[in-house]
């Protein structure tokens, strides 16, 4: 099995960079999804929603290598991805309302966010539904000749789909610009991980495809980051998908109905209190001297008023015309 | 037999119960349908009163849950398989159709491939348009299966014990929006035989054929109509495939005009099939008005509340549309 | 412009050429299409002429040839993807219907998702119940998608550089029986606008709908009864989704009877539909008997070559059919 | 990555008891197909068919350690599993010939023979259908509590289907007693393997599951044997299943429509005068003095008798009555 050859990179350095950017991203994920759910709790968003809070640091870390040409597929747990590749939070409310100013002019909800000018090529309802998708859209980034890569995420449950065997399979072959990001949160709904699959390591699975595998600490940021950036620096050189494994944790119940009554809530408290990936990295840089406590509660009240502005531009933002039912059915 | 009143839920889980009690070879297969108890709860209980060997939480594979009962049911097993939502179904259409229905068949009449298949259809929570499909005419299309959609308690208890008894494959598809639906259901076993229409409502003006919920909002809206001297014959074909045709057939020879309403998109639906029969029948001499289809709009099922609501058959749709046949001004 | 006959196979592998010459954007996937040509031969000498980037051979992976497609559609390429029988849609589903057809209007009509799959459809090659299906009303019933179903080497040349020019997602069904067939075809490249319904043949005593190889034994039956002074009006809709009605309601209104013939099973197929439309349109006060369906027996194709042959539909049956229709007997 | 524990099989022992009665099997198969191949060119056999001529070794090895009651699911290439499980030569060829005295009664043909009685639940048309099946089957011995296995073949081009991922991994997940046996012929139609996988052996998958996966040469019927017999082993041991890759190649086209221009005529040449099957078998016993060349002459002969009288079986029996077209739909 191939496998990644280790980078050295520079932590400080990057850290100093990029560090405020994504502790910003970070919260405004948080905020976001917190807002999102008293939406809900509300009555004013309905259907269901899948809340990825705890998991902010796969979606920032893996997005920061990426420029906004290249791609990304999402998933069901997708609000963390669309913020990350630069979606506004405004027109993400929008659609959760429901409204014509959304990504989707209500059409699609949470379940199916695209923003196709940032490259975010949309969340999905089906459990790797995205994961085929992202081979022709590997296969047409090597036949137009351009450097992009696209990222596609799924979760620990998708890797059980045929789809995923089939795609990586393809994208293996064809030494396509692919990179999977597994966010494995441990459970697929109900479903420990422990019961899904025999083998310790979603990572693992590479090694049917000949393609590297890793497995990485999903709640430091940096750690994702550095992964993220070999896999992305492979597939523009044309060396082919890499399988990257962000182990990580869902604070939330699956969606809506989910009682949780397959895991405890010590399990859910020690992830929350001990890895919690805004706090880690939080700590991490004023231990480091390039943040202070101040400044982290400046930013974490930013991003919370940036949602308050995307909720009142939601609110006011009008509903779709049921006349327009039909609109957009065919091209 | 003592009957009481119980959610539409609470008889498809009762059957099931009554089922694995009365038979050993019975048992559910299926997503999250253990200690979870399925994405709705159906399952609910199920694995603690039976345990992990026969109430077999699955990987998100739904071709492999399908291969898991054909199998199984090759075998001598009677599972019963459980797909999340229906629009997941699309994940197993080989096993289901060119190995489930075919496998007899292609055997020379020798194999059985006795298992239900479980699903929700429907749309109406606010889950948009990959987790709100009506397939039931895909399958309905296809021989060697049954296809039941029960639109009461006692129906789904009725119709899923009979499923489980069939020694075919059965496509049992329930409703999202019936689930917490109340009626009378007796304690004991029971089954509605497949396939065996049912009037569920006697009328004069014109024959209303509907599926699963639809049902329910054509009973509404005949409860309407009748403060207006329109009297509507509501009927429920309730297993699709095969379809019990002679009730409706007689029905339109009563009463001259059909309306068929059903919540799938109406291009290529099952109210074509409905059609298709009623035209080519004995009935189709007393026809006075044109045939209607009343049926979902030929859309994805959008998130926003109202767009959904007009995506698919409301009570007033069917008030509307039934008064305008029945009126003769259509 | 040019025309000489060429069979409707070579017409296909023309259109295929010659958008791929017009267009950079075009590509072919699917299993054995390079080298091989196909399990019919229909890409034959392509991969010599374009090279392997832009005739793909896959794996064994019908979801991910799908997947594939859509991907490539979305981000700028114009695929046309070939699943090597009809049946094996059956696993390319969820992308097809669930993604496919539906990506455009989720995200609020801002995508486009312009890809052709081509598929062979159809008995009649001994072929047995896994490589014989005719699952064209499945896509029907699928908003989003378009449904081409050719029956001449004229149309599967238009109809196909329409399809690939056209900005969403086309189900093209081409058919085995069809392939050696022969036709008149110009040299240069034109279009048969998607949906455009083509009266192949005009008559006064009984409207016949027909589908892909269904239409060329209409057409002999027609010819047959023509002698017995019965004179069909055969009718092609040639894109089945969406369905140009217009063509087929005002022959009927002149005939004031139809027959729908196609070779997919009969139950739940989109004869039903196109009944349905007749059923409900204008031309149900012109309808003089009632509107009968010729189509696939409700059974899995069979291998042995008598049963293969008794569950299609053959010219004598059409005959037959449409001799009693049109004589009042019906 | 778990193995299998190398046996200490006496070979010259299990040769003497069991090598006539394999030699015997293979000769059976080929005279089968090659008698098959000529009646399709007379045009009494329509549709097409998959001849395994060259993989007799794989379908009699495996099959071997296998009890009357233990299950088979088999492909589109499946004369030999089914002549090797037990089925009567007669009333294949009768379904071949699309007789009512046919396996199917005419109904299936070559793609789809089955023969419950001897636990062969079926061909399959489609290219890994029966994968997904083996995971029923398996849980159905599970729950019956019998000691059975099931064996389910499939090609390398099966492999790449995502039925197969979401099979092993469930048979891995519960321990089920399913042998998955990969006839790896290096071409799935026109598309060599090679060029469809990037790994080199498709026996290296089973490290995506967690169960031993071995690969074995195909034309060696005693490898075949000892690889299936230790894998049978565990599976009725409650061990779980294994992934056994039997090395092979098919001498003649694909179906009946190949022009084979993806190999060489030199390629198919080497493989038919230095590997085939049933010569070095033969040759090994002569060798090992537990068979005289006289003596397997005999039996290719004797073999070749059971395949006429088979196709007289099957060209003396009635044709289906269209009456009975929709027999056997339902039950
Ligand atoms: C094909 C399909 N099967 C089942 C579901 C229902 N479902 C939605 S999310 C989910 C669990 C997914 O688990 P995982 O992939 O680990 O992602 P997570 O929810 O943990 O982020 C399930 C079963 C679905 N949406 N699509
Ligand atoms: C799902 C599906 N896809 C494609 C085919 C067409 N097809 C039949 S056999 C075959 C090649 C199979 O290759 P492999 O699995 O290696 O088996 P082999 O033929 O070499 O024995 C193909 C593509 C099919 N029957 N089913
Ligand atoms: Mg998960
Ligand atoms: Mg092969």
């Amino acid at each position: 099995m191939a496998t990644l050859k280790v980078w050295n990179m520079d932590k400080t350095h990057i850290l100093q960079t990029h560090g405020r950017d994504w502790l910003y991203k970070m919260m405004l994920i948080r905020h976001f999804e917190e807002t999102a759910e008293q939406l809900y709790a509300s009555g004013k968003v309905h259907g269901t929603m899948h809340l990825s809070a705890g998991q902010e640091a796969s979606a920032v870390g893996t997005i920061a290598p990426l420029r906004p040409s290249d791609y990304i597929l999402s998933t069901h747990r997708g609000h963390g991805h669309c913020l990350a590749k630069g979606g506004t939070p405004a027109r993400m409310m929008a659609e959760f309302l429901g409204k014509n100013t959304g990504y989707c002019r209500g059409r699609g909800g949470s379940m199916h966010i695209a923003d196709l000018e940032t490259g975010n090529l949309g969340a999905n309802g089906i459990v790797g539904g995205g994961v085929p998708i992202a081979v022709g859209v590997g296969l047409s980034i090597k036949m137009r000749r351009t450097d992009q890569v696209v990222v596609v995420f799924f979760g620990d449950g998708a890797a059980n789909e045929g789809a995923f065997h089939e795609s990586l399979n393809m994208a293996s072959i064809w030494n396509l610009p692919v990179i999977y990001v597994c966010e494995n949160n441990r459970y697929a709904m109900s479903m420990p991980v422990t019961r899904s699959m025999k083998v310790e390591r979603i990572s693992q699975r590479a090694a049917a495809y000949g393609i590297p595998g890793v497995t990485v600490d999903g709640q430091d940021v940096l750690a994702v980051f550095e992964a993220a950036s070999q896999a992305v620096h492979r597939a523009r050189a044309g060396e082919g998908p890499t399988l990257i494994e962000n182990l990580t944790y869902r604070y939330k119940g699956h969606s809506k109905s989910d009682q949780q009554a397959y895991r405890t809530r010590e399990e859910v408290k020690e992830w929350q209190t001990k890895r919690d990936p805004i706090t880690k990295l939080r700590d991490r840089m004023i231990q480091a001297g390039s943040l202070t406590a101040e400044e982290a509660a400046t930013m974490d009240q930013q991003a919370a008023e940036e949602i308050v502005r995307a909720v009142e531009f939601a609110e006011d933002s009008p509903e779709p015309d049921p006349a327009n039912l039909l609109m957009g059915v065919y091209a | 037999m003592s009957t009481r009143e119980i959610t539409y839920l609470e008889a498809i889980r009762e059957a099931l119960q009554q089922a694995m009690h009365a038979d050993e070879r019975v048992f559910l297969i299926g997503e999250d349908i253990g200690v979870y108890g399925g994405a709705f709860g159906v399952t609910r209980g199920l694995l603690d009163e039976f345990g992990s060997e026969r109430v077999i939480d699955t990987p998100i594979s739904e071709a492999g849950i399908a291969g898991a009962c054909i199998g199984a049911a090759l075998t001598g097993m009677r599972p019963v398989g459980e797909i999340q939502f229906m629009d997941f179904v699309t994940l197993s259409m080989e096993q289901l159709v060119l190995q489930a229905a075919k496998l007899r068949y292609m055997f020379g009449g020798k194999a059985t491939v006795p298992f239900v298949l479980r699903t929700p259809g429907g749309a109406g929570t606010g889950a948009a348009a990959q987790h709100s499909e009506s397939l039931e005419n895909w399958f309905v299309h296809v021989p060697g299966l049954k296809v039941v959609m029960p639109s009461t308690p006692y129906d789904a208890k009725g119709l899923l014990l009979a499923a489980i008894k069939d020694d075919n494959p059965v496509i049992f598809v329930e409703h999202k929006l019936l689930y917490r639906t109340k009626g009378p259901v007796p304690t004991e076993m029971y089954e509605v035989p497949l396939s065996r229409s049912e009037v569920k409502r006697e009328g004069r003006h014109l024959t209303v054929v509907a599926t699963s919920l639809m049902v329910q909002r054509a009973l509404e809206a005949a409860e309407t109509l009748a403060q207006e001297g329109v009297e509507l014959e509501v009927i429920d074909p309730r297993t699709l495939k095969p379809l019990d045709a002679r009730p409706i057939i007689n029905s339109v020879i009563k009463t001259g005009k059909l309306l068929v309403v059903h919540e799938a998109v109406k291009t290529g639906g099952f109210g074509g099939e409905v059609v298709a029969v009623i035209a080519g029948s004995d009935a189709f001499d007393y026809l006075d008005a044109p045939i209607l289809r009343l049926a979902g709009a030929d859309v994805p099922i959008p998130y926003n509340r109202t767009l959904e609501y007009h995506a698919v058959p409301q009570v007033e749709n069917i008030v509307e549309t039934a008064r305008r046949l029945a009126g003769g001004e259509v």
